[in-house]
């Protein structure tokens, strides 16, 4: 049961986009045609996942056990950096034409929010190993709809007659507010009620 | 109640205003002094000219050759000299030549002779056919030849014969089946002899019901083998496609012909040419032609001499209101707007229409798109207009082609339907011009 | 001590993340163009197409694998394709003289007469599916400015006649707007030319003093009074040869009866 | 040579401006800004890590070789950010608790990682350090200018320090009692990023053309 | 034919007679009813309401459209916008919230993203949606209506329905009632003419609570033109006969919604699955005005048959799932702003079928067989 609250917790009610303001360079960078967003999603969702696991076994039998915890900004960020550039480094040689799609947006990653934000939530959550796997996935996955639905949203902008000087990066920032606004929707009592 | 068959995918129900000229029996337009004969009037190549200026030609001679498989022969429709060969534009915008006749007003018409042709093989009548220069007369033009040449290996199961005549205004195929009953339905089975089908289905939109009841009790006299279907009254039926989805229920894939689902489907007029052409030697020459509109002061339907400038039958009509805005060639759905009335008739002219200028608006013509999907909902072949036209205008060729574009027929359903008015189907012939390239 | 132990923490961190760095980037290796990459980096970046490539980097892939010419890209310029020249090591900068467009055609609906009255999209290419427009003259300009949306860089306005122009100032010669124009009406002259003939229309001068007041009607009196004025008339219209233009156009275009010569700038 | 100095100072608080013209450093720009004393608190962090790390960055700049130059930039980062947290931690114990996971995200701010990348790579100590100075400053100033307008409008409040008797918040009448509330929300953020971007694309093309 | 130029233009040639400024005055015709009966139940401070919400969204469409030099006010979309919002808000609702939503609503949602037909989020819905979570204490100051008023109930009871399940249920941890057994045992007034025609009713033997007529004919404490179902489904019935709207939308989002709230509403209330009383929750609230006149904004919903619905269908499942299980008493407007969101994508994915496209599949089969 926690699980699928914590996936109701990262996708709707705390989506690290339209409520905690992380991640939001990509969401406006990447976000101008859907299949880059659904490309730079998964890969955001994937080095989240992974950098949940690796910065929860770095924090908890590294930095605890000597009492460093101070360190964690500085070990969590060499942590996904090196992350980062290995999965830059799988996906060029694998799919370029996804390489050729994030263009210099998977180096972003590394400078993402979103990445050291799940590793430092979950470690002032208290999340165990499995549950902060849990929460940089759904975190992930929260991202990558917002990052989708706002791309077809900036698809469909793109052919009608925005204002001249809102197109581009200002109507996307205003799309998201009212993306935002809908999303107040989902606040903490959904959870309780639903899961009890 | 039994419902009668139609297409299921989209179709809309404009006002048919076919009362205005559906009682006028066909009158017969004397020959003018001048007729102009283009070298295309079909789809595919135009026709090598075989005269010259100067040339005597004779009622029915050929004039024009047929330039490749696609494309059909050129005859003269009335003894005379051509006395220049112009340069003129089609009311579809083409850009053709064609022969300046001068008529021999004394002497202009030669009589036609009937044969039997029972005992001829299909390959003969074939022949007949293609050396006439017969086309479908519904408004595409298709040389009927290459319609009724079955390739070796494939089999016609339906020989689908159209008298929807769907175009609001047209009655041209209307009054064909009524007076020429008999002829049109010999033409049939011409057809039937050269493409030897398992059945044959003449499918009528049940606003003739006239002529339905005149086919039938025909058709039960001479006991030919021949079904008449009644069909719901809705646009576009009169397209192949839908015709098809209506009488045999089969759908014919993007990029495919009728004869893909074993089927071959001749217009009604087209099967009177036929007969003409068989039975008499004659290539069409002539056509029924429908001249309403609101602000045409007489609505008629007039067997009309191809070639005959639109002035000329005007005329004849009684010449137009003052409140004209808009004159049409063909029907209002998809025929072509044109300014100029010294451009003739030619094999695939159904009608002439003469519309009342609407009140000027002041404001644009269009509103933006609400999106409000009627035109997805209307358009037969299941495309999205609105998303189409959108792509188009902000010049995304390719991503529109994508979205299957050349799939559209340019039928018009959806600029009916649009109550932004947006010219969709102009959005749709732009984009198809500016893909291709 | 504490110190000490943070510094190995990090250093051990550091040092383990590179390794596993530094073997991944062995067993990923992916050979980059950096020669591609390095022309990008002097083209400028304005994406026109004018080189008839999919944006710049598809240029500077094409260039780098050499099945495509030097010198196409028109933004740049000489410079550019000097530049570009270095660093493939072909040597010789390819001379490009500076084109700019110009719209050959003044004849707005006030002057030049109209068959019908138009209604449908506001694209010239969709006008001229509906006999080619509803101008009487088949050749001229259709005035619903197709050009000025694809221009990249603004330089096509509309002057207070409705006429289109073309700043030549700003015009990067990258000729979208010689390839949306239906009619042709905008072709390329060069930079320096000082006037053009403002007319497109190849119809015998009769025909063309009945629709146009501002059209070439063929008279020759540039081409036989001011032989020194580049001008020649062909198929009935007039056109300048910009290599032997002299001054004496201007006196050529003060000359012409319909006016129809005039200052390209 | 002066008026380049000052031009390295002066650009950031306008012509490149982080938030509204580089659009850097969006995360925290509206993360903290629903009090203007979070505004400060931040400009304050971001511009001690920028000043620092562009001043290291720039005096490591021959040493560190290329293809690791990134992670070391990030190195550096995240030592005076733990070092500013620290700080923070110590001496503004209030600020710290509400600027929460934005104060560790000073490392991936882009405005830090891009000026270090950018500048401070290719620059001299005193260059770098100007231009740390005027990029914080820039992003102070973008981040007061939004944190100013989402409290007045959002809250009817103005927080500064308590000073005193002082209990460091303004409150303004009409507005406190009836508060655009969705401008405190991320909703609000975001629309107004969006309109002030358009102001300012729409204000700069303006002066260009 | 001289010296008198004709039109061309491209086929066809003859056009319907529905236009968008005839849809948009259908609409608020079709509204007009139901605006009225709040006019009536809620008294003169309703129509101010109203009237302040249409002459701001008018005005400031006016004023925009000025600016941008493009469309014309006299399309009645900003007339239909501001009508939406005034009847979406409480009667009592102080006079600038209106004022505000409409500015929201008409320079935020609509004039930003290019105007009429460019926007992707309901105007009228994110207006109100804008001052409800800015002004939540002044939105939920609700009058009792005219005719339960004068049943005798206090009309400074303000609860609605909704709030007032919403209060119980989530006091009480383990009740084991209904949505009306909540609403009899919390003493929740109806009128006596509802009592009539629940006795009508239960005399055929079929069990209709008091609640659901009072919320069906429109004597309960809401927004102003929210209140009469039976109202708005008259309008309804007349846009459906006009054409002007489908079915899809409005059934596909009242039927999932139902279903939902069948086999799970009871859930919430301590009850078992397929307990749960949709019957009243449908027309309580705002959720007929959604469905029929919100929901199939043409602009924001779906253009294919098949996405609207699928957008039906979403926007009944998030109004239950907020209904039930959110903090708020009334969603459907959320819910209808939430799936807008999935619009673009909607429409991206989901295509009609074409022409020709069975047979192909048909086909191949053949050739396997």
């Amino acid at each position: 049961m926690i699980y699928i609250g914590l996936f109701i917790t990262y996708i709707f009610i705390n989506n690290f986009i339209l409520t905690q303001f992380l991640g939001l360079c990509p969401f406006i960078g990447v976000s101008k045609n859907s299949e880059s967003a659904i490309g730079m999603g998964m890969a955001v969702t994937f080095v989240m996942g992974i950098a949940s696991i690796i910065t929860y076994l770095v924090y908890h039998f590294l930095l605890l056990p000597l009492n460093l915890t101070y360190l964690q900004t500085l070990s969590f960020i060499l942590v996904i950096a090196s992350l980062v550039q290995f999965v830059e480094m799988v996906i060029q040689k694998n799919s370029p034409s996804l390489y050729q799609a994030l263009g210099i947006f998977l180096p972003l990653i590394t400078t993402n929010c979103a990445v050291l934000g799940i590793a430092l939530i979950n470690i002032t959550e208290g999340y165990n190993l499995m549950q902060s796997f849990t929460a940089g996935l759904a975190a992930g996955i929260g991202f990558t709809l917002a990052l989708v639905l706002m791309s077809n949203i900036r698809e469909r902008l793109d052919l009608h007659p925005v204002r001249k000087a809102f197109r581009g990066v200002p109507i996307a920032f205003i799309s998201g507010g009212l993306m935002a606004l809908a999303f107040m929707a989902f606040d903490k009592s959904l959870l309780t009620n639903l899961l009890g | 109640m039994h419902r009668l068959p139609t297409f299921r995918k989209g179709g809309i129900h404009p006002g048919d205003k076919k009362e205005l000229s559906q009682s006028q029996p066909v009158e017969r337009l004397p020959f003018p002094d001048e007729l102009i004969v283009p070298l295309s009037q079909h789809l595919g190549a135009p026709a090598n000219p075989l005269k010259e200026k100067g040339d005597a030609v004779g009622m029915g001679e050929m004039i024009g050759e047929a330039s490749s498989f696609i494309s059909a022969n050129i005859h003269s429709p009335v003894n005379g000299t051509i006395t220049e060969i112009r340069q003129i534009t089609l009311m579809n915008s083409v850009s053709c030549k064609a022969f300046v006749i001068k008529v021999d007003t004394e002497n202009p018409a030669v009589e036609f002779t009937a044969h039997p042709w029972k005992d001829k093989s299909g390959e003969q009548l074939l022949g007949k056919v293609k050396e006439l220069g017969i086309v479908g007369t519904g408004g595409a033009t298709f040389p009927t030849h290459v319609k009724l040449s079955v390739p070796k290996g494939k089999s016609v199961e339906s020989l689908v014969i159209n008298g929807v005549e769907c175009e609001p205004y047209l009655t041209s195929d209307h009054r064909l089946m009524l007076e020429q009953t008999e002829q049109v339905l010999e033409g049939i089975m011409i057809a039937a002899h050269i493409t030897e089908p398992k059945n044959i289905i003449v499918g009528v939109e049940n606003n003739k019901k006239d002529a339905i009841e005149r086919l039938r009790s025909v058709i039960s006299e001479k006991k030919l083998p021949i079904e008449v279907v009644a069909l719901q009254v809705k646009y576009p039926q009169g397209d192949e496609k839908q015709l098809l989805k209506a009488t045999i229920n089969r759908e014919i894939p993007s990029g495919k012909l009728p004869l893909d689902v074993g089927a071959v489907v001749l217009n009604v007029g087209t099967a009177f040419a036929v007969y003409e052409a068989v039975v008499y030697n004659k290539p069409i020459i002539d056509r029924i032609v429908t001249v309403s509109g609101e602000a045409m002061k007489e609505k008629k339907n007039v067997r009309t001499p191809i070639g005959t400038k639109i002035a000329d039958l005007i005329a004849f009509s009684g010449g137009l209101n003052d409140n004209v805005g808009k004159m049409v060639a063909g029907g209002p759905m998809m025929g072509f707007a044109f300014y100029d009335d010294q451009i003739p008739v030619i094999k695939g002219t159904s009608g002439i229409l003469a519309l009342e200028r609407k009140k000027e608006k002041k404001v644009k013509i269009s509103t933006p798109c609400i999106s409000c999907g009627k035109c997805v909902a209307v358009c037969p072949m299941g495309l999205q207009p609105t998303r189409l036209f959108r792509l188009i205008e902000n010049r995304q060729y390719e991503q529109a082609m994508k979205l299957n574009l050349m799939d559209c027929k340019e039928c018009g359903c959806c600029a009916y339907s649009c109550p932004s008015e947006l010219p969709l189907v102009h959005g749709m012939k732009l984009g198809k011009k500016m893909g291709r390239k | 001590m504490n110190i000490l132990f943070a510094f190995l923490v990090i250093a051990a961190l550091a040092l383990v993340l590179g390794f596993a760095l530094a073997v991944a980037a062995k067993k990923f290796a992916v050979e980059k163009d950096v020669t591609a990459e390095q022309i990008l980096a002097i083209l400028p970046g304005a994406n026109c197409g004018a080189c008839g490539f999919p944006g710049c980097s598809g240029y500077a892939d094409a260039l780098s694998k050499g099945t495509a010419e030097n010198g196409l890209c028109s933004p740049g310029g000489a410079k550019t394709s000097k530049a570009v020249s270095e660093i493939l090591g072909t040597g010789g900068a390819v001379e490009t003289e500076k084109m700019v467009a110009f719209v050959h055609c003044r004849g707005n609906h006030e002057v030049t007469a109209q068959d019908y009255e138009y209604r449908g999209i506001s694209d010239c290419n969709a006008a001229h599916l509906l006999f080619k427009g509803d101008s009487s003259c088949k050749f001229g300009c259709h005035h619903l400015g197709s050009c000025i949306e694809v221009c990249p860089v603004e330089a096509i306005y509309r002057d207070e006649k409705d006429n289109i122009m073309v700043d030549p100032e700003k015009c990067i010669g990258c000729k979208k707007c010689t390839l949306v124009c239906p009619t042709q009406v905008i072709k390329m002259i060069p930079y320096r030319g000082s006037h053009a003939v403002a007319c497109n229309n190849h119809d015998k001068g009769a025909v063309v003093r009945k629709i146009c007041s501002v059209g070439c009607i063929a008279c020759k009196i540039c081409e036989r009074k001011f032989p020194e004025s580049g001008c020649t008339v062909s198929d009935n219209l007039s056109s300048v040869d910009y290599a032997k233009e002299t001054a004496q156009i201007a006196d050529a275009a003060a000359a012409c009866p319909t006016k129809c010569i005039v200052t390209a700038k | 040579m002066a008026s380049g100095k000052i031009n390295i100072l002066s650009r950031g608080l306008l012509k490149e401006n982080p938030v509204f013209i580089l659009m850097l450093g969006l995360c925290p720009t509206l993360g903290v800004t629903t009090q203007v004393i979070n505004a400060l608190g931040m400009g304050a962090g971001v511009i001690f890590v920028l000043v620092f790390s562009n001043i290291f960055v720039s005096l490591l700049k021959d040493i560190i070789p290329g293809s690791v130059r990134i992670p070391s930039y990030i190195v550096i980062i995240a030592a005076f950010v733990t070092i500013v947290e620290m700080m923070m931690h110590a001496f503004a114990p209030s600020i710290y608790s509400s600027l929460g996971i934005f104060l560790p995200l000073i490392v991936v701010n882009c405005i830090i990682l891009g000026r270090a990348e950018a500048f401070a790579n290719k620059n001299s100590i005193v260059d770098s350090f100007l231009d740390a100075i005027g990029m914080g400053v820039g992003f102070t100033l973008a981040l007061l200018l939004i944190a100013l307008i989402r409290e007045v409008f959002g809250s009817g409040t103005i927080t500064l320090f308590a000073m005193g008797s002082f209990d460091g918040v303004i409150e303004i009448p009409i507005l406190y009692t009836y508060p655009v509330r969705v401008l405190t929300l991320a909703a609000g953020a975001l629309l107004l990023m969006g309109y002030l971007k358009g102001f300012f694309e729409w204000y700069s093309k303006r002066k260009r053309g | 034919m001289e010296n008198r130029k004709l039109t061309v233009s491209s086929s066809p040639h003859i056009h319907t007679r529905m236009s968008t400024s005839s849809i948009m005055w259908s609409v608020t015709v079709a509204l007009l009813p139901a605006a009225l009966w709040g006019v009536y139940v809620f008294g003169l401070r309703a129509l101010l309401v109203i009237a302040v919400s249409i002459v701001s969204s008018v005005a400031i469409e006016y004023g925009l459209l000025k600016i941008s030099k493009d469309g014309s006010v006299l399309d009645g979309s900003a007339f239909l916008t501001g009508l939406l919002i005034g009847m979406n808000l409480p009667a009592d609702v102080a006079i600038v919230v209106p004022i505000l939503a409409s500015a929201f609503a008409i320079f935020v949602v609509k004039w930003t993203f290019g105007g009429l037909g460019s926007n992707w989020m309901n105007p009228a819905l994110a207006g109100r949606v804008f001052v409800f979570f800015s002004f939540t204490g002044l939105m939920n100051t609700y009058r009792m209506p005219r005719t339960l008023v004068s049943a005798g109930v206090d009309a400074s009871s303000s609860a609605t329905i909704l709030t007032q399940i919403k209060m119980t249920v989530s006091e009480q941890t383990a009740l084991l009632a209904s949505s009306t057994g909540v609403l009899e045992s919390s003493g929740y007034p109806y009128t006596g003419f509802a009592h009539n025609v629940s006795q009508f009713f239960s005399s055929m033997s079929l069990n209709v609570s008091e609640y659901t007529i009072d919320a069906f004919f429109g004597n309960i404490a809401g927004c102003i033109g929210e209140v009469s179902a039976f109202f708005l489904i008259l309008g309804g019935i007349y846009l459906l006969y006009k054409k002007i709207i489908t079915w899809h939308i409005p059934v596909s989002m009242i039927g999932s919604f139902a279903l939902f709230a069948w086999v799970f509403g009871g859930l919430r209330n301590g009850l078992g699955l397929f307990q749960g009383d949709f019957v009243l929750q449908i027309f309580s609230g705002g959720f007929i005005l959604a469905s029929l006149f919100m929901a199939t904004d043409m602009v924001t919903s779906p253009v294919t048959r098949k996405g609207m619905i699928l957008y039906g269908i979403l926007i009944g499942f998030f109004t239950f799932l907020l209904r039930y299980f959110g903090s708020l008493p009334e969603s459907s407007s959320l819910a209808i702003l939430l799936v807008n969101i999935f619009v673009p994508t909607i429409d991206r994915y989901i295509m009609p079928k074409r022409f020709g496209e069975v047979e192909k599949k048909s086909n191949k089969k053949e050739v396997k067989a």
